[in-house]
């Protein structure tokens, strides 16, 4: 208590002035309440004083209210009998004066014991646990998370929103540092997760609604027409030959290249299969052509399919959604839009890699000649923090762009790099010795100093950059300029963390439980985080993520029953009008009426009262409030007891 | 002295209203300035000095008499700096000293021609002289 | 309708053609300019600092005189300085309140004018589509390149006026008018301004790139909105040329009133 | 005679009771403490489930008994742990304003504000603002009620 705590707020002060507090009985103060020697002390004090409530001014409950709770169980009391006071991250952290620290940290007692003095023993009840995980992204985190769990024993069910699973990292070309091939690492994965018997792949999927609650989620997915018969397809590929329509971007290839209306994004994909894409097909736009139908040799090609809802239920859910990376478009002076050879760094995977539109040939998308010069610019929309960009730090785009810069050099030493950065941040095993490598073995060229304008001079592009170092501006000549754009979270982010209740930050990344201590989970209970979703991080890291993810996954799914929150609204049948002004505000339908026989004011009479169902209440307390006649109440926080606190702090 | 500067570098910082202890030094302040290659001190290094106090040093550099606050640092800068708001504060503290406009205004007939528009008189007096 | 409206001095005098043709096109188009009665010089330049409360109230001036509503402006630095000197008196309290105390007005001003440039008129009340419908002597096959400068754009928060790396509204308008517009790198980079008085070479320079940079491109002609671009680009090129407009005067044209407004006068 | 009402105005310290929601702004509050953000001490906490749960007669009782000011704290709208619960309370506090001043209470004294978990620095500007409100507006007589002491 007092490492933290003492230096603003004077404990023994405050345990002295609530000692005088009618009931209290026992007070005192300790330097580690929530250590095995403070919970030691609080049982010994419950037996010795007889003491029936309790009263913890300690750490956030967020932190410890479990473990003052289980100290309570066992000294014998009900584990609900224990209020805490927030006197650390309410309190002493975020005042400096002591006096002022002290006086809070009393008030904030008060308020606590006012609070105990009206609580009720509690407990809670059970509720079954689905052993199925649902694992929403089929990237490699996801991907991973899938394997582990279904390893483990449980069934998995991955949603994929493109046709095929293996998301970004398909599209890389090599991995830093150790440079291997991203797809001969990948595609192995993506085949053990398909032919896995505990696992069921839904691609071209989009979660459409979750209801229920930790152990008992309920999801709708929305498994989008493909076009194509999964069952009778071969994967022979005839019809995207024979195509007439093939002027769409290829989103695998970033653009690059273009594709026929009917597809498969890349050759391994899983599943191998078609999808027909209705906005660039002739049939849907035009009702004509229907070349596909007519050649396919398994008659596999169905226009009349239409989106299938599936529904099922879940004891656990993971967000594996990945991200996406800024538009460079945002950023005008970089001349993205107008320039065909400024190219993002995900371009440059494509256009680097041997599956890629140029067979892993680089060119000039300006006029496919080789280029001479190759200009990199780090910090494309990370660390600004104007409205432009975002501010954190992308973390992988330094260890990228090293690995872009060495390949050029090592395929064509003749070509000259430079880098522009604002710092070099190579955390990780063998990175920094990586760059270095780019540097000291290969020549590449690091500049220290941003890139002000990219504008085109005779041929080709002249980058306007400064060099921070030498306090110089500089013109360097450039055939290819590579931005390293920021990693930003897919956009469908907030979407789905508004469907699922999960915290967001302002970045749209998902909120972990505990930024130290719970790191792949969310604040809502049964809600798992893997991979970049939750914030930028490069492969192995988000596979390790994965991993730590199922664990808590399989964790959950492991156990039969889970206790639920006992904190849940209970009506006052006497004085239950029946109203039912209660029913709808209810989210989650857990309020029901039923014609009951009551007594009323001396007089029996049969009417309707509104009725509980515990399993379904989640304690958020709308009723409560919406109650005229203070029938309805909420258990752990009833009226009466938060009107102890206000009457305690004023 | 150096008191004295330190307190001129915070007056300065205060009427231009720029939180300098944003910048990080990346110099795209610098990379976008179109009169960047006629000027002594470049504007990522006049944040720097200015963030160390350095207003006297400042006071005498080209810099003030080149920048054109076109606000190509202002509107590139990715950490809301405002390096043309601390240029053109350093250039009142200076200005605003009597007798120490740039501009004499005896020679301004022989550069002005027929058809030069007002505003360049105007601006050029507004930001040279007081 | 009829719009309040800020002229501006070089507007009066050396940049006649800016504001005449602003006029009849308006009157072509059905809207009308009211000249402010008593308009004060802006000061030319956005006073940055602070405590520059003095350089701010010659705009604040005209800026309450427009109250009621729209206060239209062509010239971009009138537009520049109005705009942001409004904001200030909208945002910056502590300027707000100098301010107001120096004007003494019974009603204190607090940026309730809307402050619009011409080309915000034509794109968001008329329409570039309406626009092209009145046309009568289309400019086709003209490639037309459209000079922004710095004032109109920077900085994008308070000017509001188009994606400031990226604007498109004069691409617009040329295309509009029957045109093709071309886009350039140098569009919005700067003409040297002022520097014009005190640096001839450095202004030199800097619209010689101007000017290169359309050229490559195919630029035949510059537009712009500021009369002082269009001295720099006219007067101060090093060894290269390239005819400048001001962007009314294509509208005129295109709409058939230059002639009509060149016999009048 | 002025200078002694400054004094008071100065010393006057109000007191504030802030309703925290526990998923978003109460986790907010426990990560501006982590992060050391400092507000005035004059804010006090009281955990709520949602800030639904906040019945308007809990507020209305913090002011009879003296309170200065009164915030409430929720996730951000779209984002409640319980879906709609801030909405509810967007729309309660939002006719209670309306009766406040009725009640002769400056509907200034009340907030609603939007903290997540994610937000510690954003908790402890919304309260050092709305502490600096509540001190400018001085002490709430006029609901005070001496009998609910």
């Amino acid at each position: 208590m007092r490492k933290h705590i003492a230096a603003t707020v004077d404990v023994a002060r405050v345990a002295e002035s609530v000692r005088s507090i009618p009931d209290v009985a026992f007070a005192t103060d300790y330097r580690y309440m929530c250590s095995e020697g403070g919970q030691t002390l609080l049982r010994q004090a419950v037996k010795e004083h007889g003491l029936s409530r309790i009263v913890v001014c300690a750490c956030s409950p967020r932190m410890h209210e479990a473990t003052f709770r289980k100290a309570a169980k066992a000294a014998g009391l009900n584990p609900y009998l224990v209020e805490i006071a927030n006197i650390r991250e309410h309190c002493s952290w975020v005042h400096k004066d002591k006096e002022v620290g002290t006086a809070k940290a009393i008030a904030l007692a008060k308020a606590a014991i006012a609070k105990v003095r009206l609580n009720t023993p509690l407990t809670a009840g059970e509720s079954p646990v689905v052993k199925r995980a649902l694992v929403i992204g089929g990237g490699i985190a996801g991907l991973q998370t899938a394997l582990d769990i279904a390893e483990a024993g449980y069934k998995v069910d991955i949603i994929e929103k493109s046709p095929s699973i293996g998301g970004k990292m398909a599209q890389l070309d090599k991995t830093f540092p150790t440079l291997d091939c991203s797809a001969c690492i990948l595609t192995p994965k993506m085949v053990d997760a398909a032919a896995h018997e505990n696992i069921t792949i839904h691609t071209y999927s989009e979660l459409e609604k979750v209801s229920g609650y930790v152990g008992q989620f309920e999801a709708v997915i929305r498994k989008k027409a493909r076009s194509v018969a999964v069952d009778r397809c071969s994967g022979c590929g005839l019809c995207m030959e024979k195509c007439p329509s093939k002027k769409a971007a290829s989103e695998f290839d970033e653009g690059l290249r273009t594709r026929s209306a009917i597809y498969i994004p890349f050759a391994q994909a899983i599943p191998n299969v078609p999808v027909i894409d209705r906005e660039q097909c002739l049939k849907f736009q035009a009702d004509k052509c229907g070349l596909c139908a007519k050649i396919c040799p398994a008659g596999a090609i169905e226009y009349g399919q239409e989106d299938e809802l599936i529904t099922n239920k879940y004891g656990a859910i993971v967000l594996a959604t990945g991200f996406t990376t800024i538009d460079p478009v945002r950023f005008g002076e970089f001349g993205y839009l107008h320039h065909k050879d400024v190219i993002t760094s995900l371009e440059f995977e494509r256009l680097t890699n041997a599956a890629g539109p140029t067979q892993g040939k680089l060119v000039k998308l300006s006029d496919g000649k080789k280029p001479k010069s190759i200009v990199f610019v780090s910090c494309v929309g990370s660390r600004d923090t104007t409205e432009r960009g975002k501010s954190y730090c992308s973390k992988i785009c330094c260890m990228y762009t090293a690995k872009h810069a060495l390949l050029v050099k090592e395929k064509y030493p003749d070509i000259a790099v430079k880098v522009f950065y604002i710092d070099v941040r190579t955390p990780g095993k063998g990175f920094d010795e990586f760059q270095r490598r780019a540097v000291e073995e290969y020549g590449v060229e690091y500049i220290k100093g941003m890139v002000g304008k990219v504008t085109e001079e005779g041929g080709g592009l002249a980058v306007h950059a400064s060099d921070v170092a030498a306090g110089t501006k500089i013109v360097a000549e450039a055939d290819l300029v590579v931005l390293a754009t920021a990693v930003t979270p897919s956009s469908d982010a907030r979407k789905l963390a508004s469907m699922l209740s999960a915290s967001i930050d302002t970045d749209d990344f998902y909120t972990e439980a505990h930024p130290k201590l719970r790191p792949v989970e969310s604040p809502t209970a049964g809600i798992f985080l893997s991979g970049v979703c939750q914030g930028p991080k490069d492969i192995p890291e988000t596979v390790a993520q994965a991993g730590a993810a199922a664990v808590k996954a399989i964790g959950l799914l492991s156990k039969d029953k889970l206790l639920t929150n006992p904190c849940v609204a209970h009506v006052n049948e006497t004085t239950c009008s029946g109203c039912l002004a209660c029913e709808k505000v209810c989210p989650y339908g857990a309020i029901t009426a039923d014609y009951k026989q009551v007594n009323s004011k001396g007089l029996k009479e049969r009417r309707l009262i509104a009725h509980v169902n515990e399993a379904l209440c989640q304690g958020c307390g709308a009723c409560s409030v919406a109650c005229p006649s203070g029938a309805m109440d909420l258990r752990g926080f009833s009226n009466k007891q938060i009107m102890a606190e206000v009457d305690a702090l004023c | 002295m150096q008191i004295r500067e330190m307190e001129e570098a915070a007056e300065v910082l205060r009427i231009s209203t720029v939180k300098a202890e944003n910048c990080m030094q990346c110099g795209k302040c610098s990379a976008a300035c179109p009169a960047g290659a006629r000027m002594d001190i470049l504007p990522h290094r006049f944040v720097w000095e200015l963030m160390n106090g350095r207003v006297s040093l400042l006071a005498k550099s080209g810099t003030l008499w080149q920048c054109l606050s076109c606000f190509a640092c202002s509107a590139r800068c990715p950490r809301g700096v405002d390096p043309a708001r601390l240029i053109e504060a350093v250039r009142l503290t200076v200005i605003r000293r009597q007798g120490a406009n740039s501009i004499n205004v005896d020679e301004l007939p022989q550069v002005i021609d027929e058809n030069m528009p007002q505003q360049a008189i105007v601006s050029a007096l507004r930001k040279y002289n007081k | 309708m009829v719009y309040n409206y800020y002229p501006g001095c070089t507007l009066s005098t050396k940049a006649k053609k800016l504001d005449i043709y602003a006029r009849a096109a308006a009157k072509a188009l059905g809207f009308e300019l009211a000249e402010l009665k008593e308009w004060q010089c802006c000061g030319a330049v956005y006073p940055l600092a602070q405590d520059a409360i003095g350089e701010r109230l010659a705009a604040a001036r005209s800026l309450a005189a427009a109250e009621d509503g729209k206060l239209v402006t062509l010239c971009s630095a009138c537009h520049h300085v109005l705009k942001r000197v409004n904001a200030d008196m909208a945002a910056n309290g502590e300027i707000c309140a100098k301010v107001n105390a120096y004007l003494g007005e019974e009603e204190t001003y607090h940026g309730q004018t809307e402050v619009w440039h011409y080309l915000e008129i034509l794109k968001r009340e008329i329409g570039f589509d309406e626009i092209a419908r009145r046309v009568k002597n289309p400019l086709t096959g003209r490639k037309i390149g459209a000079y922004y400068g710095c004032l109109l754009l920077r900085p994008a928060g308070v000017m509001q006026f188009d994606d400031a790396e990226n604007p498109g509204i004069l691409e617009d308008f040329i295309a509009a008018l029957g045109a093709t517009p071309i886009i350039y790198d140098y569009r919005n980079e700067c003409c040297g301004g002022y520097l014009t008085l005190t640096d001839k070479q450095a202004t030199g320079e800097m619209v010689g790139r101007v000017i290169a940079s359309a050229r490559q491109k195919g630029v035949a002609e510059l537009i712009t909105a500021c009369p002082l671009c269009s001295y720099n680009l006219e007067v101060n090129a090093l060894g290269t040329e390239m005819p400048v407009h001001y962007f009314t005067e294509l509208l005129a044209e295109a709409l058939g009133l230059k002639e009509e407004e060149t016999a009048c006068r | 005679m002025l200078a002694e009402k400054q004094s008071t105005e100065q010393n006057f310290e109000p007191l504030i009771v802030a309703f925290c929601c526990n998923w978003c702004s109460y986790a907010g509050a426990d990560l501006a403490g982590t992060a050391r953000r400092s507000y005035p001490a004059n804010v006090k906490i009281i955990k709520v489930p949602c800030s639904c749960r906040v019945n308007p007669t809990f507020i209305l009782r913090a002011f009879l008994r003296g309170a200065d000011g009164v915030i409430i704290a929720g996730c951000h709208p779209g984002d409640c742990h319980y879906t709609t619960g801030n909405y509810f309370t967007r729309r309660r506090m939002t006719l209670l304003m309306g009766l406040l001043g009725y009640l002769g209470v400056d509907k200034a004294r009340l907030r609603v504000e939007w903290v997540s978990a994610a937000e510690g620095n954003k908790f402890a500007e919304v309260m050092t603002d709305f502490a600096g409100t509540i001190k400018a507006l001085g002490e709430n007589v006029k609901l005070r009620d001496l009998r609910c002491k």
